[in-house]
């Protein structure tokens, strides 16, 4: 159609001044990441920048802070600095569709990183680890290290202002919804999730309500103030031996902080996912029971190779496909790594991800 | 030789006028030598345009605002909550959109005659009350948020908004010819008002500046209209968003120069009680620039959602510290009865420049705060110390 | 000859278009009562101002010689310090706060700045009674009268350990006996060895109690009289005072033609709902086509409270009675409504509620009246830059241009704006309200001779000011006000300075 | 019966202040039978405390910015930043905690001075001037915890500030005995210092309210602290934060009634020309308030640091906001001058029931928000009639 026209040339006449203009700093791979305010993607831009440093292509690295409008601004920026690839990590993946429509309208290959972009068909691969996997690996854990049945379950939840919080819990519940059906667990926290505890798959709005009532907003001041009220009305045929699922290691610390302040919580198991150096530190402990280790690394590289593959003109190779709504993004999954006290060292240290020096009782 | 004289006295006198427009071009000429070129160019300027629409739109009103010597922090979560409601309108109601917008803008005046109610009539202080609005907004753009998350938009029309184009028509070099005529037809009015301008005033034998000074004027603001019309025609041409901010700047301007409801809202803020003893209706002044204000905020959640093409449930966080940030770079005053709206335009665009230049030369957002803090600084300090010495 | 406590030398002070005070000297002995006198404008207050530390110094030129020293005072703890205490014309008093704790405001009751307020509580009470105040001094300033308010000030001032004191009008809002009772106390504290500075528009009181009183005209000094040598009597003051005879400053008028009746009202009051009190009562008046009332009284007599209450009531009192213009009874709700029926109110605080200060000459004179030069709506750039310009001229005011900032006016030329700002409304009754305060006296003499020809093209004046020479000078009729309530009416024959006072302090 | 009368004007005169103690009252009895006694249990008294430490101190001073007719929107981040500072200083530099507390609140006022001069010296509006620090810090603190992100703390002492509770001595049928003997001696106290004022008063023989009237304030006021005491020692004592908070509001409600600081700072806020006029220097008071302010702003981030046991990159986030809200609810007026230190206190505990109770109820974040914004707008509505009335 016309409009395509419009782009067309406009893309040309932007050759142009940008060829005139920023030949000598023009960039290859643009990277979009969601917010400088989470460790994990402030450590991502360095690993990014240093998966990049061996080949002759150049990238630029922009954050979003939590705003799909910056995410836009930033793309544009990108675009007119004449990107091929673009690397994105949405803070909000429908929200991201516009972002990434302007991208492809350019020919720029756009690469979904860890978190899908979703309803709209202008996305060409995604480098993952599975969030959905994420709550699962969580969930699990829970269920395999307990044992008895009527185990008080506390359940928390990230912001329910965010997409991804919502796969998260869904991963989660999707596991643990039949052991609190078969009484295994009971729900200690939320009247919303004792009352759909018989229904395995939720609806967004059935989510909702749950996650309304135990957001975390992922903030760990919000988990403690809400930890502290659920202890207080909690009597004590839901104190003793509990399991707590965190959403993730900033929540899930000062979850773990206030729980073991209670005299009447016996033992805690707790989640946590990201495997921040602080809560590492909790493993390490004994504070904090687990955290979903998604090996960034991992998905750094795979992400580069794939921009880098592209830019050398060849296709990517894939491990499977997601349906983001719209279309079936052809994807290249990294499996997550549930780390506890038993592995922390394998997994984490001895591969280099951390040093031993940076943390204390490790021998 | 008195020519220079003449130019000299100009600026002298209208140093706190100008100095927003220096500034900014300072920056955009700082930006575009670092960036080697990319700044200036065609698609960096028409982006850059457009991601500071829905903030500029806001600035305007809350210059307004503030010109009274009220606040209104509300209006970014009422953007958020408007813009959530517009898509529900549109997606889930199935209405179309040339329902949907009005009905939207209506919204926005209902909720600022509420602000206006609480301020005028209660006088409860404008800080308060729009922080219990902003909460209360919130809270009700999470409440119908809820069920769905965000609500993605799929109207090709109200997508538009925010990211379509004027129609080319055709290219001419690869430039966007419907905007080169647009172009060419501002510059000629322009020259037409003002050597209209001048005649008048000739006619009623006022003083007016001297030829040289006079044509030398002509020729500048031709160019720069020139200019930016040039570049933008390099791209997609005129975004739509691009054309709503420049209808919204050009009626307030109107009106805030050429009607008596300008006159009385700029009284209503240099002095309240000369105000009312001059038969000026405070209440009602006060109900009309809330009312503006978060009518505008509705526009502002229009665009923001058509940009994105889709609600999202933080909408409109901090917008409101945007908008006022802007329309203080814009040389409003907190005193009250000072402040232009082309000026909030202006400081929108600063601000917007600021980011967009540093993202290009991708600039750590650590600093991209401190710097944009100290740029707000500086220029209230800078309209402060003139204003002294003005005195 | 006793020895000087104070001597201003070559004091000059300059505001941004007037110049204040001009090369003033100024002379004072240990334990005199030495009175200022001088027509609004003349310089007293900035004077004393400057020799407070109002005005740091730097702020003006010349000496102040204090106890024999060149005193550098720097901000205004650096006079109190050497013990000047001034009570200022404009109160200088916190509304929220008790009246105890104003009194010791600045000047605590304190065990290392730990405040002990039982005793600032007995200390106040004492206060209190030296200046005849009976109040309970857990009383929050704003519910007291102006004329409460002064004692306050003047205990305030005499808690401090004063060698001089200076009163800018202190008897401005005191009734005779307040007035009587303050004279007294004043004579008391000379004897305690206070001297003490006065600066007061009744010349009775000058005559009465003065030692010395320094005349000041138009920011000099024209002359110190001295009581021993017999020079202080009313008529040698006044005539320094104006320096020359009465009937030059006020212009003649051709004729008068007085019309029928215009304005009138009957059993007028007003209730101010925030003072909890009636600020007019039973206030019966009228006012005929050509003619000019003054309205006589002491300050907070309430006169300005009758004028808003008759100008569309923006202070919303509650209002009572009728009033009629033309014969038709009008209730107005806005004073919007007041001004579509011809009425027009000059402020007597220009700059306070007058005035928009940062806005300029054109803008200032089309603000009672935008529909003027609006064609629906719209406004008319080029016709309301002609309305100024007419403005200007024909009040002859002093500005570079029509786009001047009006704050960076003289006094005299804001108050033309102001009243140029109200004749483009077109009335036909306007109100002056203290139409000459603190302007010289030729844009004085400017503004009567404007006064005389707007009403001989028909025009009707209520003129309120506390001028008695104005008042006596240009009216047709004096009503005289005290407390709320209008004590008398005088016919421009009968008037004389003696009745007005007797009536203003009924 | 004229106790009854003497009490109902007691009542009437002071309605606005015991106004907001009755909206407590009410609130927790409403919140104690929603959730059949939960609510006003030891432990969640205790925790409903402890969590709004860190917003009751900065409601503290921004009690007295608003008096003195400012606002100070940076507090938020400079807590965050100064939060993290302590961070570093404690786990990178290895300070002691003794040396990290003080450093870092000489770092605040040193902040708040550098607020004042703007404000004070520079004569920036004060609701720019914090806004731009507020961008300022945002950034300050995202740089400081770029490198490491989130900074866990391990120092017992400095954790103990935000998580740690008396010493118990003993346990006296599991009652926190210490607890217990601290409520008895304040009981004392008192009694004691009601009785020397009243003793006092009639030795100057100032009128007193009536013996029986007297008695049954006393009875009332000793039996809510009892209670009070009575039911934090039945879980963990008194905390730490309730210690802090406890001194600082008695230091603050000492200087604002007691010393000449306090009244200067009144005297500024109901009028700043008589308060020029009778000699207070207006600037240095400004200093001082400005100062103060981003003390408490510093002491807020230990609380909250401590608190959490680490420094967050997003510590201080819209802190300004609930403060202000609370100084607002806690009776401050924007008109200046008026405004009570243990109003601020009261305020912010009202927020934090609000809060603690809707969780308990599980009521959704989005209601919450909602509320709040109401109760808010309610208390202020209700503050300005009862003060028109009042006059
Ligand atoms: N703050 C000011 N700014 C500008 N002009 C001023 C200021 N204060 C006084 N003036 C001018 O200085 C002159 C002297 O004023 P001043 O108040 O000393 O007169 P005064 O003798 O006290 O008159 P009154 O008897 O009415 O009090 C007047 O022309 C007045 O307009
Ligand atoms: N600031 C104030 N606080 C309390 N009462 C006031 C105040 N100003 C005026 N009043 C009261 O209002 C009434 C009228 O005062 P006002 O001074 O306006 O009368 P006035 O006759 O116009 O005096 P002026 O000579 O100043 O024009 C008086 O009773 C006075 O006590
Ligand atoms: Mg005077
Ligand atoms: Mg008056």
């Amino acid at each position: 159609s016309d409009t395509q026209t419009d782009e067309g040339s406009g893309g040309d006449s932007d050759e142009g001044t940008s060829d005139e203009g920023s030949s000598d700093d023009a960039i290859d791979v643009g990277i979009i990441l969601p917010t400088r305010d989470e460790p994990r993607w402030v450590q991502d831009e360095q690993r990014f920048r240093d998966a990049i440093a061996d080949s002759d292509y150049t990238t630029e690295i922009l954050f979003s802070q939590g705003s799909s409008a910056n995410e836009l601004q930033n793309v544009e920026t990108l675009i007119s600095r004449g990107i091929d690839v673009l690397i994105m990590s949405p803070h909000d993946g429908d929200a991201a569709g516009a972002a990434a429509k302007a991208a492809s309208m350019e020919g720029i290959k756009v690469i979904s990183y860890d978190r899908l972009i979703t309803n709209t068909d202008a996305v060409d691969y995604y480098v993952t680890f599975d969030s959905f996997a994420v709550g699962e690996a969580q969930g699990q854990y829970l269920i395999d290290n307990t044992d008895g049945s009527g185990i008080p379950l506390y359940l928390y939840a990230g912001a329910s202002s965010d997409n991804n919080a919502f796969l998260f819990f869904e991963g989660a519940w999707s596991v643990l919804q039949p052991k609190i059906a078969d009484g295994t667990f009971v729900v200690a926290n939320s009247s919303a999730a004792e009352e759909l505890s018989s229904k395995n798959e939720l609806t967004r709005d059935e989510l909702g309500q749950i996650l309304n009532q135990v957001t975390t907003n992922w903030d760990p001041n919000e988990a403690i103030n809400k930890a502290q009220t659920h202890l207080t009305s909690a009597g004590a045929e839901l104190k003793g031996d509990v399991a707590v699922l965190a959403p993730n290691d900033g929540t899930a610390r000062s979850i773990a902080d206030t729980f073991s302040s209670d005299s009447e919580v016996t033992s805690y198991v707790i989640t946590g996912q990201d495997a921040e150096k602080a809560s590492i530190q909790y493993i390490i402990d004994g504070k904090q029971s687990m955290t979903v280790f998604k090996d960034v690394r991992r998905l750094v590289e795979d992400a580069m190779g794939m921009a880098i593959t592209i830019l050398d003109g060849s296709d990517p190779e894939t491990t499977g496909s997601y349906d983001n709504g719209s279309v079936d993004v052809p994807a290249l999954q990294s499996e997550v790594i549930t780390v506890d006290q038993a592995n922390v060292e394998a997994e984490l240290i001895e591969s280099g991800y951390y040093e031993a020096s940076e943390f204390t009782g490790l021998e | 030789m008195n020519l220079l004289k003449e130019t000299s006295h100009l600026i002298k006198d209208n140093i706190r006028d100008y100095g927003m427009y220096i500034a900014l071009v300072a920056i955009m000429i700082t930006f575009n030598v670092m960036t080697s070129g990319t700044f200036m160019s065609s698609r960096n300027i028409s982006n850059l345009l457009d991601a500071s629409g829905y903030i500029a739109v806001l600035a305007v009103g809350m210059t307004l605002v503030i010109v009274i010597r009220h606040i209104d922090l509300s209006v970014g979560y009422v953007a958020g909550f408007l813009g959530a409601i517009a898509a529900i309108l549109l997606m889930q109601q199935g209405l179309s959109v040339w329902l949907v917008i009005p009905i939207i803008l209506v919204l926005g005046i209902v909720i600022g005659l509420m602000n206006g109610f609480l301020i005028a009539q209660l006088g409860i202080p404008a800080f308060v009350a729009s922080l219990a609005g902003m909460l209360i907004f919130r809270g009700a753009l999470l409440q119908v948020t809820e069920g769905t998350g965000t609500i993605i938009v799929q109207d090709d029309i109200f997508n538009a908004i925010g990211n379509g184009y004027l129609p080319a028509i055709k290219y001419f070099y690869n430039r966007h010819v419907l905007t080169l005529i647009i172009g060419a037809v501002g510059v000629v009015l322009y020259i037409f008002s003002e050597l209209k301008n001048r005649h008048d005033k000739s006619k009623y034998n006022f003083d007016v500046i001297s030829m040289p000074i006079f044509l030398i004027k002509l020729v500048f603001v031709s160019a720069i209209i020139a200019y930016i019309t040039w570049i933008l025609a390099g791209y997609n041409g005129i975004s739509w968003t691009l054309v709503i901010v420049l209808l919204v700047t050009m009626v307030y301007h109107f009106i805030t120069n050429k009607t008596v409801l300008g006159r009385q809202v700029y009284a209503v803020g240099s002095n309240p009680e000369a105000a009312h003893l001059s038969g000026i209706n405070v209440k009602n002044v006060t109900y009309m620039v809330m009312g503006s204000m978060s009518m505008l905020a509705a526009l502002s959640g229009i665009l923001y959602t058509s940009r994105l093409q889709s609600a999202t449930t933080t909408a409109g966080m901090l917008f409101e510290l945007d908008a006022i940030a802007a329309a203080y770079v814009g040389g409003v005053s907190s005193a009250g009865g000072v402040g232009k709206v082309t000026g909030a335009i202006i400081g929108a665009i600063v601000m917007a420049s600021l980011t967009n230049g540093m993202n290009l030369l991708g600039v750590g957002i650590s600093y991209q705060y401190m710097i944009r803090g100290g740029v707000l600084a500086g220029a209230v300090i800078f309209d402060v110390i003139t204003r002294k010495r003005g005195k | 000859m006793a020895d000087v406590i104070l001597e201003m030398a070559n004091i000059t002070k300059t505001f941004p278009g007037v110049k204040a005070l001009d090369q003033v000297n100024f002379q004072v002995e240990k334990g005199e009562i030495h009175f200022l006198v001088g027509e609004n404008g003349a310089g007293k207050s900035t004077l004393m101002k400057v020799l407070s530390g109002v005005y740091p110094y730097g702020n003006y030129e010349g000496d102040i010689i204090y106890e024999g020293k060149v005193q550098q005072f720097n901000k205004i703890q650096d006079s109190v310090n050497v013990g000047i205490a001034i009570i200022y014309q404009e109160l200088a008093l916190f509304p929220d706060l008790s009246v105890y704790e104003n009194i010791y405001m600045g000047n605590e009751v304190k065990d290392g700045g730990i405040i002990n307020w039982n005793q600032t509580i007995v200390k106040a009470k004492e206060m209190l009674q030296k200046v005849n105040l009976k109040v309970n001094p857990e009383t929050l300033i704003k519910d007291l009268g102006v004329g409460k308010q002064q004692l306050v000030e003047i205990a305030k001032a005499l808690s401090k350990q004063v060698k001089l004191l200076i009163l800018d009008e202190p008897t401005a809002a005191l009734n005779e006996d307040d007035s009587e009772n303050l004279l007294e106390l004043i004579k008391e504290l000379k004897k305690q060895g206070i001297t003490c500075i006065m600066i007061s528009h009744k010349l009775k009181e000058v005559a009465a109690i003065a030692d010395k009183a320094t005349i000041l005209r138009d920011g000099q000094t024209i002359i110190t009289l001295d009581a021993k040598k017999g020079e202080i009597d009313e008529p040698t003051i006044i005539r320094h005072m104006v320096g020359r005879e009465m009937n030059q400053i006020y212009p003649e008028r051709a004729n008068r033609n007085i019309g029928d009746t215009v304005l009138e009202l009957i059993n007028w009051s007003a209730y101010d709902t925030q003072l909890g009190r009636a600020v007019v009562k039973d206030a019966n008046l009228h006012l005929k086509r050509g003619e000019i009332i003054g309205i006589a009284g002491l300050m907070g007599a309430g006169r300005t409270e009758l004028a808003l209450s008759m100008f569309g009531n923006p202070k919303s009192y509650k209002l009572m009675g009728s009033m009629a213009l033309n014969g038709q009874a009008q209730n107005f709700k806005h004073t919007s409504d007041a001004i579509k029926a011809g009425m027009a109110y000059v402020t007597e605080d220009r700059k306070g509620n007058g005035l928009f200060l940062l806005n300029t000459i054109t803008k200032n004179v089309s603000a009672s009246k935008l529909s003027g030069i609006a064609h629906n709506g719209i406004i008319n750039t080029n016709e309301e830059i002609k309305v100024a310009e007419h403005y200007k001229n024909s009040l002859h005011i002093k500005a570079s241009s029509i786009e001047q900032l009006v704050g960076k006016l003289s006094g005299g030329n804001q108050q033309k704006v102001s009243l140029g700002k109200w004749l483009f409304a077109g009335p036909n009754i306007l109100i002056l309200d203290e139409p000459t305060r603190g302007i010289d006296v030729g844009a004085k003499f400017e503004i009567y001779s404007v006064m005389n020809t707007l009403i001989e093209k028909g025009m009707s004046i209520i003129m309120i000011s506390s001028e008695l020479g104005e008042i006596l000078g240009m009216s047709d009729r004096i009503y005289v006000m005290a407390e709320g309530k209008i004590t008398g009416e005088l016919d421009r024959q009968e008037a004389d300075q003696e009745k007005v006072m007797a009536l203003a302090t009924k």
